[in-house]
């Protein structure tokens, strides 16, 4: 009734607000684009975006799941420590293979196998930890996080694990290799920005993120089954991990203790540069995908001059960081703030 | 329209040529009113007519588009910050307005502590609490926490919060919606001690009893605009209903259709024990509508929720089609043609954050998916079917569920359950918050879908609902059955002797048979 | 009779050189415990100096430990928790970082960062003409990463060498990885890169070998990483060299500490293990095979 | 009415709640101080309990204003950097002095008063940000985190920033004394708890964070100064930041880029190890206390055996941070779960 009949006026309001949300980030990333081709025009050759856009793979692999288990009021800090802990055991399964069996594609396809097996079975234990043990997803994943990196430490024996040379050579294209001029990995974050885009926007599951972390008791009274939900979130968080190892493992053939450091940090601040609100309820994979490229983008510019001291890299990062959410929330946002609250 | 002049002395708040749009849509069009010094000015009309967008106006929390607001013939800026409550105007808002985690205690006392040298004085703020409350006849604990409350009782701890405040004009948005007769009452004793005290006093409910009981003067809006202000004692239920909607209002209550004698029992409940409920036990036949009446947390929605899986069931036994039946997750209750409509729709019903259409069909989403896929045109038609089916007024397509008007939201969670195309249906307080014209409305849908061969079950506290809706009515006490009245037997008398515990139930084989 | 405690303070496996240190520490530990009986050893791994100055009051406290071995994390923040386990009584060896106030330590076992950005410096000259341009990664800023860049730097000073840039690279792989890719899209012409340790040299080998730039430029790294020395022995072109800083040296220091209560005569003084080039000649004798590192 | 029915019963199950979750935590550390006992009997002895309690007041100080913080739904991941960049600028102050005033208690006095107002400053930019700039606190914090800790690295030049030794002799015996046998950090760790847990239970400020935490727009409506108190809160995280900085300062001497990494994780897991939630409406000055003596006990315990490998310590701290958490709330609250939902 009345609904439809407002439908015009409506329309261009909303699509408004959206905009400029969604836009946000975008702006954020062609301005740092601008300034990155001013300083050293090196940036935007065609070598340099391939570097960037790989780089971006891992971090935005990780922060597309991450936005799954944001939206759904979660939150997972082990990823860094769980990459490293499944780049590292495909590495241990890998050798051994290659001793039993010989090398082949094979190995690495065994390597992989395993890979998706651990990340899966790695985001299970989180998501049953929180759920069913019903302990704050901080504290899990804090726990999980130490718990993961002393593994590889401890299998690594403090050391780093390497891939057998080998196997090295058979999936060493998996990282370096290119189809139609795109890196294999930045094919496989464009198809998990697409998957979780889809998945987000255009199914129930995604749905059932945002009514629980928008409202949990909500979500129960409305026949939807939060832990099952919950526990999936933080499956998905471990399977994007272990695509994201499954890239990065051909890249040095190794990982060790310092593996994935302060990815858990990366991953949900490109979430929350992308938009995604850290208290649930919404998510927004696209912007994710941006602020992973936004994040990767400042360390390439940083690396492109030299007119900043490099002690204060860390502190022009931050700056740039906290400007660019100013620049699309703060700012851009405030006319709208009164009416919407 | 007719000024009456009759009551009160001068004017305290006013509003004048109030405009007031979000966004492009205008809500209220160009609206005056006044407030006189302890008079009861009653503010009605339809769902979305603006109401309580007028009083976030007189209470600052919106600046109008348009006009102005003036205190003792003054106008005034009021911030959106609360600020107009140090200038006495104090509000319950429709939405409760309550922090869940604080106390009871400290909602009550929050932005005006009683402190000693920066320190809070709590066993006197406790104290203070427990006196107020005490005047309102509810035994609330002043430190148990708001989440842990009903939301009959977290209306209480709004009410005693507005009471305690010194306020010179009391707003209140439908202050009485989600308490029952009983505590209504209380409540207008409070409200008729604070009118001799000399407090305006300016009230908005949908139930037309109590708007000729409480007011002086009576506002009527529709569709933003303002329609009449008249003097109580010239109008009538029926005249106040028919300036509302704009009609005639004939048989508020569907007639019944008594359901067949040999119709097969679809639920029956059997020492049902659990979390606040013990031994209860009923059926329900198809087709037949069944009341539930008590007093507020006598169990009635604590049945509810054990039978569907929301509580813990501790024994007893549920027969759904003579087929024992034990669901631990709503979805699979809602598997098998039983749907629960909650009383709590800020809480438990809807998604406030959200728009329409993604809660219309957040219970159904399976049946509009296509594969994997959500298909948005089919909850599209939803949506659409929906606004026809329950009037759902939503001024702009994409508003929020929360700017909805609290009786739209009403009935888009009603469409909610309705989408689950149920066999079985428990509504929980199904008007609360309803206006008259969409509330017979309302029960003529429940009518209806019983005359179709659905089978309801109406919790409610008002108890002309019950009377007028049901074929059968359980009266509960202290989580258990009272008695179980039928026919004729449906009085108000007689309800209330089961809830207040003057009748007990003798004979069993009634209820369960 | 009770066992003489010897407690070992070092940082945790953070990163290669420190996994190598710990897989020594851990190996001389079993070796010692083994070979005396009246020796217990005790090592713990810290994440911070802080960290590292409660792990000396645990030993002290809940240990009563005999003997310390102690990397310290930084000098100076250590400096004074050394001393109060040194007024216990207890014997201390310092490793690798020496203190900031002298005479606290009885034995002083340590590479020689100096040293080895020196000899760093020297090989590149040897290698490089006036003109030629290097980048170097460097690795967490602290002192031994700023005195080894500064001994770089001045001796490399007036060799005509223009060293295009330096960025932190966390002796970290990854970060060496994205650090080199940089600067090969940043300088066109790059003929020597200082890694400075072999864990960045490892990412900046994958980086230049992404680029397809093998010919143009050889790497020099440090510490001595089994995989490096390993690829100096076959005459690897791209890293033809190491520097050592031997992760070794922890275990050199349980060792002699460990003499002080086994042999007669008591063991002081300074053990400054040098840092020589890692060249194809010599570099089986600084290969072991078995360590992580 | 019906109402006082249901109270009786109802009553008891709240209190026996409320107990529990006070309990809780301390449950765990006397469990985990059993466990020590036996696994080293030492660790009992005066000594080592002294150690203990001074080392857990840097970050029971600063988990006490995370409290406040986090109660008020917010969240500071600068605390860490902070802290090495209020401990930097004071070490540059005092020695700065030293060269013009020479070396006296006022050198250190001053280098203190420099330090509070530092910490408050920094918090209030965090906070200034947070509230007025719109952005949110995660990303404002994380950019602040980068930005002092270059701030540190850049004014020590890669290096320590360390007290020259005149100045450091007088200031010693601020974390080395005791009076009373209590070493005077732990005397600073109790005032601040008591001074925090009367501010959140006695005062207005306390009941304005739990308002703002639970429920904005109430706190609001309440006539409540929202960004006033949010403010605030990061001025007293700064505060108390600053607070241990004061005290950290003697111990070491120095502050380096290493100075107070991860510091933020340890407070913020102190605090909800202490029963405070992490998306704030609910803080327990009491338990945070207790959670950052758990924290710091772990550690110590982890020293006084060498049965478990070095390379695990972070997989025992995890485990054992989880195995806590979940036996105060998981076991314990199970049963009582379905009622208050
Ligand atoms: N913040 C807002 N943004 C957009 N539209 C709003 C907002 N608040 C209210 N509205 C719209 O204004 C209209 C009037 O709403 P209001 O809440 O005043 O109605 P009401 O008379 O109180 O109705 P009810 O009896 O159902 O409570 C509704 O159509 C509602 O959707
Ligand atoms: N003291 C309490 N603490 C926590 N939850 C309670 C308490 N009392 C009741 N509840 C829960 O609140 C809900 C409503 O209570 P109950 O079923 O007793 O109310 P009711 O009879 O439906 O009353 P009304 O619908 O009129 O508010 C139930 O889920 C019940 O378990
Ligand atoms: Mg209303
Ligand atoms: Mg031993």
């Amino acid at each position: 009734m009345s609904v439809s009949a407002r439908e015009e006026t409506a329309k261009p309001v909303r699509n408004f607000g959206i905009d400029l949300k969604t836009a946000g980030p975008l702006v954020a990333l062609i301005v740092l684009c601008v300034l990155g081709y001013s300083l050293n025009p090196a940036f935007l050759s065609e070598g340099n975006l391939a570097n960037l856009l790989t780089r971006s793979a891992f971090i935005g692999i990780i922060a597309v799941g991450a936005t799954f288990v944001i939206t759904a009021g979660g939150i997972d800090l082990s990823v860094g420590s769980m990459a490293a802990f499944v780049a590292g055991m495909m590495i241990i399964i890998m050798n051994g293979a290659i001793d039993v069996m010989g090398v082949s594609v094979w190995t690495v396809i065994l390597g992989c196998g395993c890979s998706l097996i651990l990340g899966i079975g790695a985001g299970f234990i989180n998501g049953f930890l929180t759920t069913k043990g019903k302990i704050e997803a901080f504290i899990v994943t804090l726990g999980t996080m130490g718990i993961y990196r002393s593994l590889v430490t401890y299998f690594a024996d403090g050391g780093t694990l390497s891939l057998a040379s080998a196997a090295r050579d058979i999936y060493r294209p998996v990282y370096y290799d290119s189809f139609l001029r795109i890196p294999i990995p930045v094919w496989v974050f464009i198809g998990v920005a697409i998957i979780g885009w889809i998945l987000m926007n255009r199914t129930a599951f995604g749905r059932y993120c945002m009514a629980i972390g928008s409202n949990e008791h909500v979500a129960r009274y409305s026949a939807i089954k939060v832990d099952r939900v919950k526990t999936w979130t933080y499956v998905l968080q471990g399977l994007c991990v272990s695509l994201a190892t499954i890239i990065y493992v051909p890249r040095l053939g190794s990982a060790s203790s310092a593996t994935g450091v302060l990815w858990e940090l990366e991953a949900i601040a490109a979430v929350i540069i992308g938009g995604t609100m850290l208290k649930g309820g919404f998510g927004r994979v696209g912007g994710t995908v941006i602020g992973a490229l936004i994040l990767t983008a400042i360390g390439n510019i940083l690396n492109l001059t030299d007119i900043i001291s490099n002690y204060l890299n860390g502190a022009v990062q931050g700056v740039i960081i906290v400007v660019a959410v100013y620049l699309q929330r703060g700012n851009l946002r405030a006319p709208k703030r009164k009416a919407q609250e | 329209m007719q000024p009456a002049d009759t009551i009160g002395g001068p004017v305290i708040l006013s509003a004048e040529r109030i405009s007031k749009s979000f966004g492009e849509v205008p809500v209220l069009f160009s609206i005056d009113f006044d407030i006189r010094q302890g008079e009861c000015h009653a503010i009605i009309g339809e769902n979305g007519a603006g109401k309580s967008t007028l009083i976030k106006i007189l209470s600052g929390l919106e600046q109008p588009t348009s006009g102005h607001v003036c205190l003792d013939g003054q106008r005034v800026e009021l911030p959106p910050h609360g600020e107009a409550e140090k200038l006495g105007i104090v509000v319950i808002h429709q939405e409760l307005n309550l922090a869940e985690h604080l106390t009871v205690a400290d909602s009550i006392f929050l932005g005006r502590e009683l402190k000693s040298h920066g320190f809070l004085k709590l066993k006197e703020m406790r104290e203070a609490a427990r006196h107020i409350l005490d005047t309102l006849h509810v035994d609330i604990d002043p430190d148990a926490r708001i989440h842990s409350l009903s939301v009959a009782d977290k209306q209480m701890v709004e009410v005693a919060k507005a009471i305690s405040r010194d306020a010179r004009v009391l707003i209140m948005d439908e202050p009485t919606a989600v308490l029952s007769q009983a505590e209504t009452e209380n409540f207008f004793e409070q409200v008729d001690r604070l009118k001799a005290k000399g407090v305006s006093i300016i009230f908005i409910s949908h139930k037309l009893d109590e708007v000729m009981r409480l007011a002086d003067r009576v506002t009527v809006l529709r569709d933003g605009q303002h329609i009449a202000t008249v003097g109580t004692e010239a109008l009538t239920p029926d005249s106040i209903a028919q300036m509302m909607v704009g009609r005639e209002l004939s048989n508020l209550y569907p007639p019944k259709h008594e359901p067949d004698v040999d119709a097969p029992v679809v639920l029956k409940v059997e020492n049902l024990s659990g979390e606040s409920i013990e031994n209860v036990s009923f059926t329900l036949k198809r087709g037949e509508i069944v009341g539930f009446a008590g007093l507020i947390g006598s169990g009635r929605t604590a049945v509810a929720e054990t039978i569907v899986g929301l509580q813990h069931r501790d024994s007893g036994k549920v027969e759904l089609n003579g087929e024992p039946v034990h669901f631990t997750e709503v979805s699979q209750s809602i598997a098998r043609g039983l749907a629960y409509m909650t009383k709590d729709r800020k809480g438990r019903g809807l998604l406030l954050n959200t728009g329409l259409r993604p809660n219309l069909t957040l219970l159904t989403l399976k049946k509009h998916s296509r594969g994997l896929f959500i298909n948005e045109a089919s909850e599209d038609e939803a949506l659409a079917r929906a606004v026809r089916r329950f009037d759902i007024r939503a001024r702009d397509a994409s508003v929020k569920v929360g700017q909805l008007s609290g009786g739209n939201q009403q009935k888009l969670m009603l469409g909610k359950m309705m989408e689950t195309e149920p066999d079985i249906i428990i509504i929980d307080e199904p008007t609360r918050g309803i206006d008259v014209g969409t509330k017979q409305q309302i029960y003529h849908i429940i009518a209806a879908l019983a005359a179709e061969g659905k089978s309801i079950i109406v919790i409610s506290s008002e108890m002309p609902e019950i009377i007028g809706l049901s074929h059968r009515v359980v009266v509960m006490r202290e989580g258990r059955v009272a008695g179980v009245i039928e026919g004729q037997e449906i009085t108000e008398a007689e309800i209330m002797r089961y809830a207040a515990g003057l009748k007990q139930d003798g004979d069993h084989e009634r209820i369960s048979a | 009779q009770d066992k003489i405690k010897i407690g070992v303070s070092i940082p945790a496996a953070t990163h290669g050189f420190m996994g190598g240190l710990n897989w020594h520490a851990q190996e001389a530990e079993k070796r010692l415990e083994a070979q005396h009986e009246n020796i217990d050893i005790i090592i713990v791994t810290a994440n911070g100096p802080s960290d590292q100055a409660s792990d000396l009051e645990d030993l002290v406290s809940v240990h009563q430990i005999d003997a310390l071995v102690v990397l310290p994390f930084e000098s100076e923040p250590l400096t004074d928790p050394v001393k109060q386990v040194k007024q216990t009584g207890a014997f201390i060896t310092v490793v690798d970082r020496g203190l900031s106030e002298p005479g606290i330590e009885d034995i002083y076992v340590a590479g020689n960062n100096t040293e080895m950005g020196r000899v760093s410096a020297e090989y590149m000259k040897s290698r490089l003409k006036e003109g030629d341009n290097i980048v170097i990664l460097r690795g967490i800023p602290t002192v031994l990463d700023t005195e080894r860049f500064d001994a770089f730097m001045a001796e490399i000073e007036g060799s005509g060498i223009n060293v295009l840039d330096n960025k932190f690279a966390n002796w970290n792989r990854d970060d060496g990885f994205e650090v080199m890719q940089d600067f090969l899209s940043r300088f066109p012409d790059i003929d020597g890169v200082w890694a400075q340790d072999d864990d960045i040299t490892l990412g900046v080998v994958e980086a230049i070998k992404q680029a397809g730039r093998e010919k143009e430029m050889f790497v020099v790294g440090g510490a001595g990483m089994k995989e490096i020395i390993k690829g100096v022995m076959e005459g690897d072109e791209l890293v033809p060299v190491d520097v050592l800083y031997p992760p070794a040296q922890i275990a050199t220091a349980m060792d002699v500490t460990v003499a002080n209560y086994t042999s007669n005569a008591p063991v002081r003084g300074r053990y400054i293990l040098g840092a020589p080039l890692i060249t194809p000649e010599n570099a089986e004798e600084f290969y072991f095979p078995d360590s992580p590192f």
